[in-house]
């Protein structure tokens, strides 16, 4: 089944029309029955069975580089030539392509939504707004199912907007409250700013394959398009772009281009230091975070750097490993003195996703999308989780929180389940996808040593987090009541509606590393770089092969694995002796990644029991206090509590700034630029003086010498002319006995 | 021609050049206007005599006729209507004095320098008696000018007279 | 030979000529008879959108026949009329809009007949100027609009209306004073030069666009010339640093007179790029164009800049508008296919989005009778509707995929990088600050808690829907389907694009 | 006998310059509007004596004696139809000061 | 009969058109002193009458001059010893002379101040002053231009104070007269000297002597001086500066009839017989209808050029500033006389063509605006901007009218004065004077900042709350206004065959 494009269309269409039901009944005022729920919940559900079985197809065949494409011709330029045929140079079709990694992310975004607008359901009831709810919620799904099967970076960057626009109005769903308001709109400010810096990358990859694709008159109109990932990856594994001469960089071109897409990816996915805007769109209801700034959106970074990997060059990737590596841990020092208890759980997620990046920047192919899998489901459960709490409790800060397991037993657990996987506890699902992080993470320290920052990063983070989720559920299930009187009136947990999505992303957040607990990688399987994205050797084309070899790079003085083209000469020593020297440190490669990996493992528990250790002895048993540690580390709580002040910085450096900018703009405008434009064509001003504008002459504020000189010279001239006819006579007599000695002068 | 007659003659040119100039002076400067207007006619006659000296009798009559008995006529009656009979003496006040010496002395420099300066191409010799042939001249060539000089009048008497009318009858 | 456009551009003439002879109390006549007289129009323009050959190069519908010939001065003056892919969106566009003005004055009280008798020769002068093939005409109804338009702004504007008028006045007058300079450069230029090209021919647009006589255009005079026309249609896009009667004139103006303004007027300036300066004068538009992408860019990026700073939402709107029209010019300077699909999409899909955006303005106008940002708050509680439509115009605007004004932007961009990469990259800040402006007026407009002077305010009603869905409707449909409209252009603009694109290389 | 030797052309250029330059200064300084008419006259005659002497000099015709012939009548009615207006000027003014006329200025 | 005057007899036949003016006259005068007991305006009709009839023949002469050999060759059309020629250029120039005095008469009818008991004197001083604009375009020597003139002047200057008992009338007849007669006397000095160099009075036989002169005799300081002291006289009438000063307190004092007549007939004379004089005596022809300064050192085109800038740009700065609308059309008219120059000093027959087409279109869109002046000063009691102040809202017609007269003026198009403006500026831009055409287009800027006070004070000031209250707008002035704004707008849509008929009429200045 997995052949027949009518399955993803279904997919991608069923939210689709959802919403536009959902539109058009609320724009002509028809009611629909419940508010219209069951429309998106079943459009999303049936999407979810049927990924499930595309996920079946595509586990049963064992196929693992399985690809399927189609595509629409959107958008091209075509012309008829003198010989009666259509022509083209340039075309940008909209088409999908399903294969492994799209079908893992199908599976994700489908089943938890499903699982989110059941728990909406009942935590949603008593909105008034709860049908505009469900549309939003669909909108979200097609943005998100859209921007997955996308086979082109344009059409990913298409549902790369439409998600954000989702989220904005999901944010802003209770535009009311002016947090919920100013929050939307610094997520969606926030993502274009990431955006920006994808749509220049996507710019300068497109500035490389343009040219071979426009001039080649051979390929059919579905293969012009510049920016499908085929015809991306061909060109740039090819080599056989041209760069402008003259380009000022110096770091190859490429890896300028990996850079700014993966800027894109820093906005989505959260990363520092346009992390900002996640925490903050926690103003949303709380099945929003849960789908959106948990499990599915924010994941679309790691999802577009794991299906762009191949245009990520060694330094590029170098940059996003400590992207990732400083955020996951910067994140989690955040996370740790969070009260609210969606903070606390946004800053993890926040930290999470920098786990993810960080793997895939170490070359971690599988381990971080991995990651992205499991993470999917366990978060969900805690925000989930959590937003059963809140519904119970009608707050969200944890001071006033404690002792709930008795009350919320259903919720207790599955959060509990959560908390152990997000800390890595074995053998949950989130051991093994962040064992493999740190693994690759460890692996790659010690083939660079210059660069053991990133598993200090990683494992300290580990430990972070273990420590602030066990923090997050002592203070709100064990002890006692904090607030007695909001305790007691706290529903009890029932099994309905709530209760039910919890226990199946429980359930997933059990088993979806796989049915074995060994560890053995069979996800790997599926999503490893060479079978998703095609041999890096087997370089279409021809003419040319490329070799990895040992290169000194900028950001790699010591040398990095780089891919160049070589001339394809089996006689050639050279190459002899690179393929030699390949298999070698590809030998060698292999021996220390296992070596990492049994390394990672044992270290990862360790930090997490330890992590989770602290917190018991320090929440539970009040071994430490938490307050002498915050007045002993002053400085280190501040920044803590503060955020590090990102917020602040920026509002003090780039928002207050930008703000004065404009209004200088603006003054500037108005005073200068119009006042200059009037300058020449200054009639204007000089006719408010005589027909009683004199306003408008502040308003324009000019500096207009010229308006002065024509008003000055009106009046000189009616004042020449005096009325006196004699002095018109000498006027006149001196005028032409003037232009006659003039005249005689000159010429 | 004797040579009295001859200094004789010049004398008298150059007299009547003198009185012309002279008296043209005395109209523009006098402070009293009848004197201005009493030396107007000897400019007039002035004129008249140089016109004799270019033997241009046809035009002595006409200066004679026209300006002296019209339009010097004309402008005494202005005088007189235009001034109460007892300040007749103290009204022909000066104003820009500056500006109009400096107008004149600056086209009369001009002037002076075209004349002087020109290379005139002086050929013909005296024309001889000039009435009949301007006669003819104005029943010839000249007929279409001399109606519109008719019409000229007929425009400049009808409208003088309804200017003047009802001024008169206040 | 079809007549289509001269019915098209006369209708409305003659729809005014009726309005004159009709009462002026007689005010739903007025209104009917503006109405029939706009409509016919559109559904000629309809028509005319339908029976467009897509794939054909050269003008069609054309009309032609001689208006003005003086042999002897070596003059002619064509009454020539036709359309091509560049032309024809634009005279759809003009059509939608003037009948949606019609309704959206609907309610004008002052001086209904002259308001709609202008309006209406207005239209005459915006059809006009798209449909001439003929400088001289072209000329001409590029004037025509001038007057209408002040008395539209002078008379039925806001307090500052008589100084927005005159500045709007005077600075479309100063540019078409150098637009004539430069049409009697290319009449001389062929009396010299008849060999080359007949002075008889030489304010004819085709003509002038052949490829061996604008081979004869080069030097330093001609970029002169170029310059000149340039500073004449920059008047109009509006191009910093001309740009200041923009904001005036729309902030005075009447709600359908602006929605004319940014709708049709500002497109008018690109038009003649696309139309005279670049397929006539290339090899000046190539020495030109980085100057041009300097000048779009600036555009970009300040108007947005300015129109973050305003508290009055119709200015905000206005330097909008000043923002976007900068990627009309960074797409011509670039010069490639995608670059110059998405500088003529640009202006059809701004033209229905600054029309929306206008109309809102205009709604929300007519009921707090005042536009300060600050003062709004919480409406999204009072008018649901209105919030719908707002949001996706603004989404629109600031460059939502899924609705027009993406695909024309991502258009520009796609194809300017390849030729101007800084240009490009600052200019794609513009999307960060339009959404920055957009979301920032949203939120203070829509969002927050509802304000007490605002509960009793209505939602829209069913005169302005009717201004405002087409609109919307079209905005979608072109966001998802941009083929309908941009297969359209593509043959006419790959000619001026080749024309260019030749001399670059030359020179 | 000839006097073309005797008295140069430029004698009576010279006469004519300087009555023209005394009936500008006559019509620029005099106040009152009866002088400035007398100013008026002396250009006149000044034109017509330069038409007498070149017809006379250089010309070789009368048509320079028609012109001054027609110049003297037109002066006639010139000062006719100025002496209506002048007269006019006294009965709305009761002066005729020219430098009183500033009704129509600016 | 002797053969002179039986020529003159057949001239006379020729001269038809004017001699039925001064029958008209004759009858006027004759009627008016007839104790017979007239309608009103009796007078006034009858001029018309005689103006049309005088059309009729005059028409029936340009007929037979297209029969008789289209471009008709200068020469064999001189009447009354070559004093006076009967050409197209002259034809075309009668004609808009008769449409100025039929206009003139038009304007008269409801025009207030107008002094009942006057109306014959009125008529007849018309009359004689149009005759004197015939004579004036016809001329062919100097006398005749002179003569023509002075029959101008004369009239005028009665007309301009024919409201006796006003005293700015009186004032403006005053100054006129004064300034009249100095030019005259300047432009008379001037002619003597050019009389005294070349031997003749007659345009051609000037050019002739002057031409003959290898070696220039003169110094170019006589040639100048004497070129320029004519230029008085002519430039006076045309009102350019520096003779220009009379010109606006005049029109502003004269009564409104006979400022609409000052400011298209005599200018539009004196146009004609600038260019007949510049072209016939100080140029030659170069062939192409290219013409250039007889002798190098004469160049006039220069002086006029400057000249030209120097009115253009006093003209508009000094309307800048004007309240009063006849003043301000005062200062319009003197702007026009630089446009108008600039056609002059392009020594080529487009730029006289250029000037022919103007002026036919100035004269109906001036005449448009001081019929409004009339309409003004008849329904509301003012005659400035400020009595317009929201007119255009109690009687709409009116002031579209006058709207479309001031933007012709401004030369927008499609307004006739737009194709007027455009060929002149085609003609400077032909020769290649850029300086000239864009000081030219500046000034036309400015231009627009007055005339659209007027529009701005009729339409956007003081608008009224609710209806308006109508103006009761005779019928008389919307025909007239209509009649006087139709041939505007046509000619800004058609104008061909107006450029036909200038270009035939230009002809005479080399095909």
């Amino acid at each position: 089944m997995l052949e027949s494009v009518v399955w993803p269309w279904l997919i991608l269409l069923l939210p689709l029309a959802a919403f536009v039901t959902h539109t058009l009944c609320g724009a002509m005022k028809w009611k629909l029955p419940h508010k219209g729920d069951w429309l998106s919940t079943g459009a999303i559900g049936a999407g979810a069975v049927l990924s499930t079985f595309l996920f079946a197809d595509m586990v049963s065949r064992g196929e693992p580089n399985f690809r399927q494409t189609w595509s629409v011709d959107w958008l091209s330029i075509l012309w008829k030539g003198d010989d009666g045929q259509l022509h083209t140079r340039f075309a940008l079709p909209m088409g999908f392509l399903v294969d492994n990694i799209t079908v893992i992310m199908l599976v994700v975004v489908t089943w938890v939504s499903t699982l989110v607008h059941v728990f909406s359901m009942g935590y949603m009831h008593d909105d008034p707004r709860y049908g505009r709810f469900f549309s939003y919620l669909s909108i979200f799904s097609f943005s998100m199912i859209w921007l997955v099967l996308s086979d082109n970076l344009f059409g990913l960057m298409i549902g790369w907007e439409l998600v954000g626009l989702s989220s904005y109005l999901l944010i802003g769903f209770w535009f009311e409250k002016p947090a919920a308001a100013a929050a939307c709109k610094k997520a969606f400010i926030t993502n274009r700013v990431g955006d920006l810096g994808m749509l220049i990358g996507i710019l300068m990859l497109l500035s490389m394959t343009l040219r071979p694709i426009l001039d080649d008159t051979s390929l059919p109109i579905e293969q012009k398009n510049p920016l499908s990932y085929e015809n991306v990856f061909r060109v740039v594994s090819a080599g056989s772009y041209e760069v402008k001469s003259g380009d000022v960089f110096p770091i190859s071109f490429l890896t300028v281009a990996g850079i700014f897409l993966f800027f894109g990816a820093v906005g989505k996915s959260a990363q520092f230091p346009l992390h900002v805007w996640l925490p903050d769109a926690m103003e949303g209801p709380t099945p929003v975070s849960a789908l959106i700034h948990a499990a599915t959106m924010v994941a679309a970074g790691v999802y577009m750097v794991t299906r762009c990997y191949r245009l990520f060059t060694p330094d590029a990737l170098l940059f996003i490993a400590y992207t990732g590596g400083f955020t996951a841990i910067f994140a989690a020092t955040i996370a740790v003195t969070a009260n609210d208890i969606k903070k606390v759980l946004a800053y993890s997620t926040v930290s999470q996703l920098g786990f993810m990046v960080l793997g895939l920047g170490c070359w971690g192919y599988s381990a971080g999308f991995f990651h992205l899998w499991t993470h999917a489901f366990f978060k969900a459960l805690l925000f989930l989780g959590s937003g059963a709490v809140i519904h119970a409790l009608h707050s969200q800060d944890m001071r006033e929180m404690g002792g709930l397991r008795h009350k919320l037993p259903i919720t207790f657990v599955c959060m509990l389940i959560a908390t152990c996987a997000i800390s890595g506890f074995p053998p949950l699902s989130g051991f093994w996808s962040k064992d493999q992080i740190l693994g690759a993470v460890l692996t790659f320290a010690m083939e660079h040593p210059q660069h053991a920052l990133l598993p200090i990063f990683g494992f300290c983070g580990a430990a972070l987090t273990a420590f602030y989720m066990f923090r997050l559920i002592f203070l709100t299930f064990c002890g006692k009541p904090r607030d007695p009187h909001k305790y007691e009136h706290a529903h009890p947990d029932q099994w309905d509606v709530i209760t039910a999505p919890l226990a199946v992303l429980a359930i997933l957040t059990l088993f979806s590393a796989g049915g074995t607990l060994s560890g053995e990688r069979w996800f790997g399987d599926f999503v490893n770089e060479e079978q998703v994205l095609g041999p890096r050797e087997e370089a279409p084309g021809g003419g040319e092969r490329h070799r990895w070899h040992v290169q000194r790079t900028v950001l790699f003085p010591s040398g990095a694995l780089v891919e160049e083209a070589q001339p394809l000469d089996d006689q050639n020593p050279l190459v002899a002796l690179h393929a030699e020297g390949r298999e070698e440190a590809r030998k060698e490669h292999e021996h220390t990644e296992h070596k990492a990996h049994t390394w990672a493992m044992v270290l990862s528990v360790c930090v997490a029991v330890g992590g989770a250790l602290v917190s018991y002895f320090t929440y539970m048993v009040p071994f430490f206090s938490p307050q002498v540690w915050a007045t002993r580390l002053l400085w280190l709580y501040d920044g803590m509590v503060n955020k590090w002040w990102i917020d602040e910085l920026y509002d003090r450096w780039v928002i207050q700034p930008l703000l004065l900018l404009n209004d200088f703009l603006k003054s500037f405008d108005e005073d200068w630029v119009d006042g200059f434009v009037n300058m020449t064509a200054q009639f204007t001003v000089h006719f408010s003086d005589y027909s009683g504008w004199v306003d408008n002459t502040y308003v324009d504020g000019l500096v207009n010498g010229t308006a002065d000189t024509i008003v000055s010279s009106a009046r000189a001239m009616r004042s020449i002319q005096t009325g006196n006819i004699k002095q018109y006579l000498a006027a006149a007599v001196i005028g032409l006995t003037v232009v006659v000695v003039l005249y005689n002068v000159i010429l | 021609m004797t040579t009295l007659t001859s200094a004789l003659y010049h004398a008298a040119f150059y007299a009547d050049m003198v009185l012309t100039v002279g008296s043209a002076c005395v109209v523009a400067f006098s402070k009293n206007i009848v004197r201005s207007a009493f030396s107007l006619l000897l400019t007039f006659v002035g004129v008249a005599g140089l016109y004799g000296f270019l033997e241009a009798d046809f035009l002595v009559a006409t200066q004679l006729l026209i300006y002296v008995g019209g339009i010097l006529v004309l402008l005494l009656f202005a005088v007189m209507l235009t001034h109460r009979i007892s300040n007749i003496k103290a009204s022909n006040e000066t104003s820009f004095s500056a500006l109009a010496a400096l107008a004149a002395t600056g086209i009369f420099l001009v002037l002076v320098e075209v004349g002087t300066k020109t290379h005139w191409d002086v050929k013909g010799g005296p024309l001889g008696e000039s009435t009949r042939p301007i006669g003819l001249l104005l029943m010839g060539d000249y007929l279409l000018p001399f109606e519109v000089a008719a019409m000229i009048l007929l425009a400049a008497l009808i409208g003088a007279a309804y200017l003047a009318r009802n001024a008169i009858r206040k | 030979m079809s007549h289509i456009l001269s019915l098209i551009t006369f209708i409305p003439l003659l729809g005014m000529l009726v309005i004159l002879c009709l009462p002026r109390h007689q005010k739903d006549w007025i209104r009917f008879v503006s109405v029939f007289s706009t409509a016919l129009p559109l559904a000629l323009s309809i028509s005319l959108f339908l029976d467009f050959e897509n794939g054909s190069k050269g003008m069609q519908f054309v009309e032609n026949c001689d208006w003005i010939r003086i042999p002897d001065y070596k003059l002619r003056i064509q009454y020539k009329l036709g359309v091509d892919g560049v032309s024809m969106p634009l005279v759809l566009l003009t059509g939608i809009l003037s009948f949606l003005a019609v309704f959206a004055s609907w309610e004008t009280t002052k001086g209904v007949k002259a308001y709609f008798a202008l309006l209406l020769l207005l239209e005459t002068g915006m059809m006009g100027v798209f449909c001439s093939l003929d400088f001289f005409l072209f000329y001409v109804f590029w004037e025509v609009m001038l007057l209408p338009m002040y008395f539209l702004i002078g008379i039925w504007g806001g307090p500052r209306k008589e100084y927005a008028a005159i500045k709007f006045f005077l600075y479309t007058l100063f540019g078409s004073v150098l637009l004539l300079l430069a049409m009697l450069a290319f009449y001389f230029h062929a009396k010299e030069n008849p060999n080359v090209l007949d002075p008889m021919d030489a304010f004819d647009l085709v003509r002038l666009a052949d490829a061996n006589v604008r081979l004869t255009f080069t030097g330093l005079f001609w970029q002169v010339v170029f310059v000149a026309m340039f500073i004449g249609f920059a008047i109009k896009v509006p191009v910093f640093p001309f740009h200041t009667w923009l904001p005036d004139a729309h902030v005075e103006a009447p709600t359908a007179i602006s929605v004319i303004l940014a709708g049709v007027l500002l497109k008018m300036g690109v038009y003649g790029l696309l139309r005279l300066s670049l397929p006539i004068l290339p090899e000046a538009a190539a020495w030109f164009a980085p100057f041009m992408a300097a000048l779009g860019l600036i555009n970009i990026v300040y108007g947005a800049l300015v129109a973050m700073a305003q508290t009055d939402l119709k200015k905000m709107v206005a330097y909008s508008s000043v923002s976007h029209m900068g990627f009309c010019l960074v797409g011509m300077a670039a010069n490639t296919e995608a670059a110059m699909m998405g500088a003529a999409f640009q202006m059809f899909t701004h033209g229905l989005t600054s029309a929306m955006l206008f109309l809102l303005v205009g709604v929300i106008y007519d009921r707090a009778h005042h536009r300060v940002i600050k003062d709004f708050g919480g409406l999204a509680f009072q008018m649901p509707v209105y919030t719908g439509i707002t949001t996706l115009a603004f989404m629109a605007s600031l460059g939502l995929p899924g609705l027009c004004n993406f695909v024309s932007e991502a258009l520009v961009l796609l194809g300017s990088f390849d030729a101007y990469r800084t240009t490009t990259i600052i200019s794609a800040t513009g999307i960060i600050f339009g959404a920055g402006y957009f979301l920032w007026c949203f939120q203070r407009v829509f969002m927050g808690p509802a304000k007490e002077r605002y509960s009793m305010m209505p939602d829209v009603n069913g005169r302005e829907l009717f201004t405002l869905v087409p609109l919307g409707a079209l905005v979608v449909f072109l966001g998802v389907w941009p083929r309908a409209m941009l297969d359209t252009m593509t043959v006419s603009l790959k000619n001026v694009q080749d024309a260019v694109a030749s001399a670059t290389r030359g020179g | 006998m000839s006097l073309l030797d005797a008295y140069p052309l430029q004698h009576y250029l010279l006469v004519s310059a300087a009555l023209f330059a005394l009936g500008i200064f006559t019509l620029v300084a005099r106040k009152n509007a009866v002088a400035m008419l007398m100013g008026v006259e002396l250009i006149l005659n000044s034109a017509n004596l330069n038409f007498v002497a070149f017809s006379r000099y250089t010309v070789g015709n009368f048509s320079g004696h028609l012109f001054a012939i027609f110049v003297i009548l037109l002066a006639a009615a010139e000062a006719a139809v100025a002496l209506g207006i002048v007269i006019g000027i006294f009965q709305n003014y009761g002066d005729v000061d020219a430098d009183a006329l500033d009704g129509l200025k600016g | 009969m002797s053969p002179t005057a039986l020529a003159l007899v057949q001239d006379l036949r020729l001269f038809l058109p004017e001699v039925i003016l001064v029958l008209t006259t004759l009858l006027v005068i004759v009627l008016d002193v007839t104790p017979v007991r007239k309608s009103h305006r009796a007078l006034l009709y009858l001029t018309f009458c005689g103006l049309l009839l005088s059309g009729i023949y005059l028409l029936r002469h340009y007929v037979d001059l297209r029969e008789s050999g289209g471009r008709a060759s200068s020469s064999n059309v001189l009447l009354f010893g070559n004093s006076i020629a009967l050409d197209p250029f002259a034809v075309y120039f009668k004609g808009l002379f008769l449409l100025v005095g039929l206009l003139t008469g038009v304007l008269s009818i409801r025009y207030k101040k107008l002094n009942p008991a006057g109306e014959g004197e009125y008529c007849v001083l018309l009359l004689c002053s149009t005759l004197g604009l015939f004579l004036m375009v016809g001329s062919r020597t100097l006398l005749m231009a002179y003569l023509g003139l002075e029959l101008v002047s004369i009239p005028s200057f009665v007309l301009a104070g024919f409201q006796r008992d006003s005293r700015l009338s009186n004032e403006a007849a005053l100054k006129y007269t004064i300034y009249g007669a100095i030019a005259s006397g300047i432009m008379l000095y001037g002619m003597s000297l050019l009389f005294g160099l070349a031997g003749s009075l007659d345009f051609a036989a000037i050019r002739h002597a002057l031409e003959g002169q290898t070696e220039l005799r003169a110094s170019p300081l006589l040639l100048s001086v004497s070129m320029l002291m004519i230029l008085a006289g002519f430039g006076y009438k045309i009102a350019c500066v520096p003779f220009h000063m009379w010109c606006p307190d005049v029109y502003e004092g004269a009564p409104t009839p006979i400022t609409a007549f000052l400011s298209v007939g005599p200018k539009a004379a004196g146009f004609g017989v600038i260019l007949r004089f510049f072209y016939q005596s100080l140029s030659t022809h170069s062939g192409g209808g290219d013409w250039t300064p007889i002798v190098d050192q004469l160049q006039w085109p220069i002086v006029l050029s400057v000249l030209s800038v120097a009115t253009m740009t006093v003209g508009n700065l000094a309307a800048v500033a004007q309240t009063s609308l006849k003043r301000l059309m005062a200062y319009s008219s003197i702007a026009h006389a630089g446009y108008l120059l600039m056609g002059v000093v392009v020594l080529s027959k487009d730029g006289i063509f250029a000037i022919l087409f103007y002026l036919a279109v100035y004269v109906f869109m001036n005449f448009g605006a001081f019929l409004f002046v009339v309409f003004l000063h008849d329904l509301v009691g003012s005659e400035d901007i400020e009595g317009c102040r929201g007119l255009g809202w109690r009687a709409p017609f009116p002031c579209i009218a006058m709207a479309i007269c001031l933007f012709s003026l401004t030369g927008l198009p499609p307004l006739g004065g737009f194709i007027g403006k455009f060929y002149l500026f085609l003609g400077v831009i032909g020769r290649e004077l850029y300086w000239l055409a864009i000081l030219g287009v500046l000034n036309s800027v400015v231009s627009l900042v007055y005339y659209a006070r007027v529009v701005k004070a009729m339409f956007l000031e003081n608008i009224p709350r609710g209806e308006a209250e109508p103006l009761p707008v005779p019928f008389f002035y919307s025909a007239a206004f209509a009649v006087l704004v139709a041939p505007i707008l046509l000619l800004g849509v058609y104008w061909a065959p107006l450029v036909k008929l200038a270009r035939y009429s230009s002809s005479i200045f080399g095909a």
